[in-house]
C-alpha cells in the first residue's frame, strides 16, 4: 500500500484529500454522507468577524460542465462560530482548516487573533478571494500589495500555519503569489472561482441576484491546473490545489503539476462522498503504478 | 438520508411532458414523509453536472419503491425523461422536513399549480387515510398540463380544477378556487406548492382568512443537503431568530424547508 | 420580420453573427458544410507576416464542457495570404474580416498597411491575446501599455476598422479596453481563450505539445459575458462577443449584455453549420418576442 | 461530404469492448472510400462535447449504410457504445482521403493493429473484388482483443495474427509477421494502420525492404475537416512543399490524410 501522507506546510496530513470552503459547510450536514476520518481534512467556509446574511436569491446557476455561485459569504460570524460550530468540528477526526475573511486588513487580523484561542485548528486558510462579496469580483487577492498586506497582519497575529487562498482573476498569478509568500505566508491555495454571468434572456435579467457570480466545477480544471503548474515555478511553499477536482484523476493531475494537497469543492454537491472516492483512487492509482509515496508525485510532471 | 442506487422500475409519460418515474429505493420508501423530496444524479458523463431536486410523489412501503413526477423543463428533466427501465441512479434522501399535521379533524385544503402539484398527492392520500377531509385544487396552464383523475383520486375526497385557458374545470386561476373555499366552509388548514407568485398569493388569501397555511418552497439548488447555501429564501425579520444576527436573514430551503409556515416567508419582490 | 442588420463600427453586417478566427480557417473547407451568404461575416485565422509552422502536436484535447488547443499560429503568412487566400475569401457573399498578428509592434503594423491593397476586407481583427505563441500564454494584450502600442500602430497604418482582440487572462478587462479604445480602436472583440493545461498523469507529461493551451467552447461562456457585461460598461465603441456561444440562446446573452455582434467558435467543430443555426435562432427569438430591431436588445440588461 | 442524419441500425459487441455500429447513411455509403473515415456527433448535451472520428469499415451501396468498429476506451467511444438501434446522430462525411491503388496485379500486405484494423477491413475486401492477393496481418493484446474470423475473412486470402501475449496466433508483435512477409515472397505494397510505434516500425521495415507502404494516421481531432488544424503530423522537410515556408511543416491528418505515404511522415519523436 502506497503511503498517501502529506506534511502540508508543518500539518501532518494522512491524505493529501480536503473538500473545498464553502462546500462543506461547518462539516454537520456530510456527518451521515461521508467519512470524515477518511479525508486529509476540511475547509469550513468563510468566517467574517460579523454575521453575514449573504446575497439575495437566485444564488447559483448550472452551466457547460460548471455552475456559478453568489453565495455572498452567508456565515454566523465570529462569536458564532468560537462559540458553537467549532464544537462540532473540533471532534472530527480529521484536519480542520478554518477559513476567515474580512472586509479590511484590520478584520483579517482580529480574526486570526480570535481564533488563537482555539486549539486543534490545523492552519487557516485566508479567503482574500471571494468574488461575490460585490457585482465584478474585485478583492484583495487582485493586487500583490493588498494580498500582501493581509497575509502579513494575520503573520503577526497568528502561530498557525497561513494559507494565502489566491483568485484566478488575475493577468499574473505568480506574481500575487510570491507577494503573498515574501508576505509570510506559509502555503498557497488556488484556485478560488472565475468571475461569470448568466442572463435570462426572456426576461433579460442576469440570473444571479448578486450579478455575477464565480464558475467553479470541471469546467474551470484546466484553468487552475496551469495556474497551480505555474505557481509551483515561481514558490517555494506548498501548494493546495483546487478547482473543478472530481475524480482521482484529476487530484493526479494537479498533484504532478505541483500541488502538495488538493480540494475537492463542487463535486461535493454532485456526490457527498466525492473526497473519500477520490483518495480511494489515488491508492489505487499508486498502487498500480508502483509508487511508494505520493510525496515522489509532487512536482513531476516532465516537461 | 443516504445517497441510496435507486433501479427505475418505470418512467411514463402521464400528461403532456409530464413523466412518472417509479424507482425502486427501499431505504427512502420506509422514510420518505409527504413534503420531503429527494436530490437525483441523471448523469454520471458530467452534463448535466447538478442532480434534479424532485418531490417524493407516492411510496409503496412493502414493495419498496417511491414515485417522482416530474415535468421536462430543461436539461436534467430532459434527461431523467429518457432514462429507461432497469437503470440505476444515485438518489439522496429523504431530504428536507415535510408538512405539519393538522389538528385533529381539520378540514384541510391542498392547493397544487404546476410541477408544485407532486408533493401534494404523497400529503392528500397520507391526510386521507387518517380520516382528514381532503380538498384538492389543482392549478394548470391547461388541459393538456393536467394530470389524468385516476392520479389525483387517492389524493382528495374533492378534486377541483382550474385552467388559464378554461379547457379543464373552471376558466382562471387556482387561486379562486380557493378564495371561493376560503368564502365557504373555510379549511382549518392549508397546505400550497406551485410557481412562487402563486404560492405568495395563496400565502396572501390564507393570512386575510387567518387561516394556517403551510407552502413547499422552490428554488435553485446545487447540493440539497445544506452544504453550498444556495437554496435561499427570505424569512420575515421577527422569524430570523437572534437579534443582530444577518446570519438567518435567509433560510435553506433543503434543510429549513422546503416547507414553512406561509407567515415565516417574507413575500415582497 | 424581426431586421437583424447590425452596423459595426461602420462595417454593416447582415445580422450579428460571425464564424471565429482559427475555427474556420480561411473559409474554403466549409464551403461544402454552411451557407456563407447566410451569415454576418466571417474572421479568418490569424495572419501572421511570416508563414509558421505551429506547435508540434498533441494540439488539441477535449475537457469539461469545452476544449484546449495549442495550435501555436500555424498559417501560410501574409504574402501567400494575398497571394492565395484572398482570392476565394474575396468571392464570399458575406463580410471577411482579416485576423493578424505579429511578434513586434513593427510586425503589426507592416501586416496592415500591406493589407490595405486589398479592397474588400471588411475590417482588421488585431489578434493581440494569443496565447499559444509561448508556454504560459503571455502575449501584447495583457498590459495596457503593450496594447495600446499595437493598436495606435495598426491604425497609423490602415484605414479600416480596427477590432482589438482582448485576452481574458487579465485582472482587469476594461482597463486593457480603455487603453486600446484611447489608442484609437473603433471595436473591441473578446474573449481569446483562457489559458489551461491538462496532464496525462500515466506518463506523467502535458498533454499538449505547448504544455499549456487555450480553453474555449461553452465552458468559458460565463466568463466571456462578464468581461463582455464589464467592457460594455467601461467603453462606447461596438463589442463583439466571443467565447462558448452555440445556440442563439447563447449569442442573445451576449447581445443583452451589451455585444452588437458576436462570433462562433468552437460550435463550429461540433456542428460546422453551427453559425446559421444561431442566425435562424436569434430570428425566432425575436419575431417571438415581437422584437422589431434587434439592435434595441443591445445593452439591454436590466440590474 | 455531407453532415449526414443517420439512424442506427445495429450497435453490438463483437470482441472485448470493440463495437460494430451499422449506421443508415445512403449519401455517406454512397461515396465513401476505403481510408476514409466519418465524425460522429455522439452526444447532443455537450458531454462528450466534440465528435468522434471513425474509420468506414464496411459499406453497403445498396442498403445504403456503413460499418464503424471501434474500441470503447474513453467518453466519446462510451457514449456511442450506449446508444441504441433507432437513435439518429449527425454523421460527417466521407472525410479525408483514402488508399492509393497499389499496382496493377500486385501483392498486398495489410498490417492493422488494435483500433487500426477497421479501415483495413474495407480495403482488404475491395482489393479482394479487384482480384489482388491480399494478406491480412492482424495484431491484438490478446485473444479477447482480436476479431472474430467472420469479420476478417472477406478482407483477405490469408489472414495471420499474433498477440502479445500468444493467446491467439503468433506470441509476439505483428511486425514480426511482417518481418517473415518481406523476408520471403515480399509483398508490392503494404498498407498499415495501428499505434503509432507500430506504424513507425512498419514503416522503417518496408524502407528497408523497398516496399512501398501507406499510412493511415490518427491523431486527437475536433473538426475533421480541417478548420481547427489540430491534426497536426510532422511531414518530412523535402515533403513540406515550397522552401522557405514553415507552413507546410504539418500536414492536417483529418484533410492532407488520414493516409499519408510513410516515407512522407517525420517519424522521429
Ligand atoms: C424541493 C424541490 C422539489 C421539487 N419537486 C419537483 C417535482 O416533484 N416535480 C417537478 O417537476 N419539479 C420539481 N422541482 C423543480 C425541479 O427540480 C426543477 O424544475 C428542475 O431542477 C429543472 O431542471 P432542468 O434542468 O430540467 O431545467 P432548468 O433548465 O434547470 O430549469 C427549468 C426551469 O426550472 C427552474 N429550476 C431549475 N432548477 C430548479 C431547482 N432546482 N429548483 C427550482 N427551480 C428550478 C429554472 O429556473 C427554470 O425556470 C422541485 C424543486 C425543488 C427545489
Ligand atoms: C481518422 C481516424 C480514424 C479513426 N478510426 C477509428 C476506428 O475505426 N475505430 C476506433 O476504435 N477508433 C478509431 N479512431 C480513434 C478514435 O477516434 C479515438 O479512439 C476516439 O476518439 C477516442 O475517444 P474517446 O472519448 O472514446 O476516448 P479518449 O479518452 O478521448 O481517448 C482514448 C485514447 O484515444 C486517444 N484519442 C482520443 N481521441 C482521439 C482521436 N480523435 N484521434 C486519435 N486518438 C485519439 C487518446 O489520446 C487516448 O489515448 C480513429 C481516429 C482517427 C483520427
Ligand atoms: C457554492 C460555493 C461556495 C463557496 N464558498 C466559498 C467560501 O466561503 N470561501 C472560499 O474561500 N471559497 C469558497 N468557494 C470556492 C471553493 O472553495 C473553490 O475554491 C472553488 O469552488 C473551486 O473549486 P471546485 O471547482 O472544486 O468547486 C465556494 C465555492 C462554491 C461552489
Ligand atoms: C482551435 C482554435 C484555434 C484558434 N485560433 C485563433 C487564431 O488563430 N486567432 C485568434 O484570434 N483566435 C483564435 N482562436 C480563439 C477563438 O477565435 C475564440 O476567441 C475562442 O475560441 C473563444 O470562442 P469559442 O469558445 O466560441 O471557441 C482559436 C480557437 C480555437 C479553439
Ligand atoms: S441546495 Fe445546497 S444548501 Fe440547499
Ligand atoms: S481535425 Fe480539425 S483540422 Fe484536422
Amino acid at each position: 500500500m502506497a503511503d498517501l501522507k502529506v506534511d502540508f506546510a508543518g500539518v501532518p496530513l494522512q491524505n493529501p484529500v480536503l473538500l473545498a470552503s464553502g462546500t462543506c459547510n461547518y462539516g454537520q450536514e456530510l456527518l451521515p454522507l461521508t467519512d470524515f476520518s477518511r479525508l486529509g481534512g476540511l475547509v469550513t467556509k468563510t468566517i467574517t468577524p460579523e454575521p453575514r446574511g449573504g446575497n439575495p436569491p437566485q444564488r447559483i446557476i448550472e452551466t457547460a460542465g460548471g455552475m456559478l455561485n453568489a453565495i455572498g459569504l452567508q456565515n454566523p460570524g465570529l462569536e458564532d462560530f468560537v462559540g458553537e460550530k467549532w464544537a462540532f468540528l473540533a471532534g472530527l477526526q480529521t484536519q480542520v482548516v478554518v477559513n476567515i475573511a474580512g472586509f479590511s486588513v484590520d478584520e483579517f487580523a482580529l480574526t486570526a487573533a480570535r481564533l488563537e484561542e482555539l486549539p486543534g485548528i490545523a492552519a487557516l486558510e485566508v479567503n482574500i478571494s471571494c468574488p461575490n462579496v460585490e457585482a465584478g469580483g474585485d478583492n484583495f487577492a487582485t493586487r500583490p500589495e493588498t494580498a500582501a498586506a493581509v497575509i502579513a497582519a494575520v503573520k503577526r497575529n497568528s502561530r498557525r500555519p497561513i494559507i494565502a487562498k489566491l483568485t484566478p482573476n488575475v493577468t499574473d498569478i505568480t506574481e500575487i503569489a510570491r507577494a503573498v509568500v515574501d508576505a509570510g505566508a506559509d502555503a498557497v491555495s488556488l484556485i478560488n472561482t472565475l468571475v461569470g454571468m448568466a442572463i435570462d434572456v426572456n426576461s433579460q435579467r442576469p440570473i444571479l441576484g448578486n450579478i455575477t457570480g464565480g464558475l467553479s466545477g470541471p469546467a474551470v480544471k484546466p484553468v487552475a491546473l496551469a495556474m497551480v503548474w505555474k505557481v509551483a515555478q515561481a514558490v517555494s511553499v506548498p501548494i493546495m490545489g483546487i478547482g473543478g477536482i472530481a475524480t482521482a484523476r484529476d487530484a493526479l493531475e494537479f498533484i504532478i503539476a505541483g500541488a502538495s494537497a488538493v480540494q475537492v469543492g463542487t463535486a461535493n454537491f454532485v456526490n457527498p462522498n466525492a473526497g473519500v472516492e477520490v483518495v480511494d483512487g489515488i491508492q489505487a492509482h499508486c498502487d498500480e503504478h508502483g509508487i511508494d509515496q505520493l510525496a515522489s508525485l509532487v512536482g513531476s510532471l516532465q516537461t | 438520508m443516504i445517497d441510496e442506487q435507486v433501479e427505475v422500475l418505470a418512467n411514463d409519460e402521464v400528461a403532456e411532458e409530464f413523466y412518472m418515474a417509479r424507482l425502486q429505493a427501499p431505504y427512502i420508501a420506509a422514510r420518505a414523509k409527504p413534503g420531503q423530496f429527494v436530490n437525483i444524479q441523471v448523469s454520471t458523463g458530467g452534463a448535466p453536472l447538478l442532480r434534479i431536486p424532485l418531490s417524493v410523489c407516492a411510496i409503496d412501503l412493502d414493495a419498496g419503491w417511491i414515485e417522482v413526477l416530474y415535468e421536462n423543463l430543461g436539461p436534467k428533466s430532459e434527461v431523467l425523461s429518457r432514462i429507461g427501465r432497469g437503470v440505476s441512479m444515485a438518489c439522496l434522501g429523504p431530504l428536507g422536513n415535510g408538512f405539519a399535521p393538522p389538528p385533529a379533524g381539520a378540514r384541510t385544503c391542498l392547493v397544487g399549480g404546476g410541477i408544485g402539484v407532486p408533493p401534494m398527492l404523497y400529503w392528500g392520500s397520507v391526510l386521507q387515510r387518517q380520516n382528514y377531509p381532503v380538498t384538492l385544487l389543482v392549478g394548470a396552464r391547461n388541459k393538456g398540463k393536467h394530470l389524468p383523475d385516476e392520479l389525483l383520486a387517492p389524493a382528495a375526497s374533492v378534486v377541483r380544477r382550474a385552467s388559464d385557458d378554461g379547457s379543464l374545470g373552471q376558466a382562471g386561476l387556482v387561486t379562486d378556487l380557493l378564495q371561493e373555499e376560503l368564502a365557504g366552509d373555510a379549511p382549518h388548514a392549508v397546505y400550497c406548492c406551485g410557481p412562487h407568485g402563486m404560492m405568495r398569493a395563496v400565502a396572501a388569501l390564507c393570512r386575510e382568512s387567518a387561516v394556517p397555511c403551510q407552502v413547499s418552497l422552490e428554488e435553485y439548488m446545487a447540493c440539497g443537503i445544506g452544504i453550498c447555501v444556495g437554496c435561499a429564501v427570505e424569512l420575515q425579520p421577527d422569524e430570523q431568530g437572534a437579534a443582530g444576527s444577518d446570519y438567518t436573514r435567509y433560510g435553506r430551503i433543503c434543510v429549513d424547508g422546503p416547507v414553512f409556515d406561509a407567515r415565516r416567508v417574507k413575500w415582497e419582490d
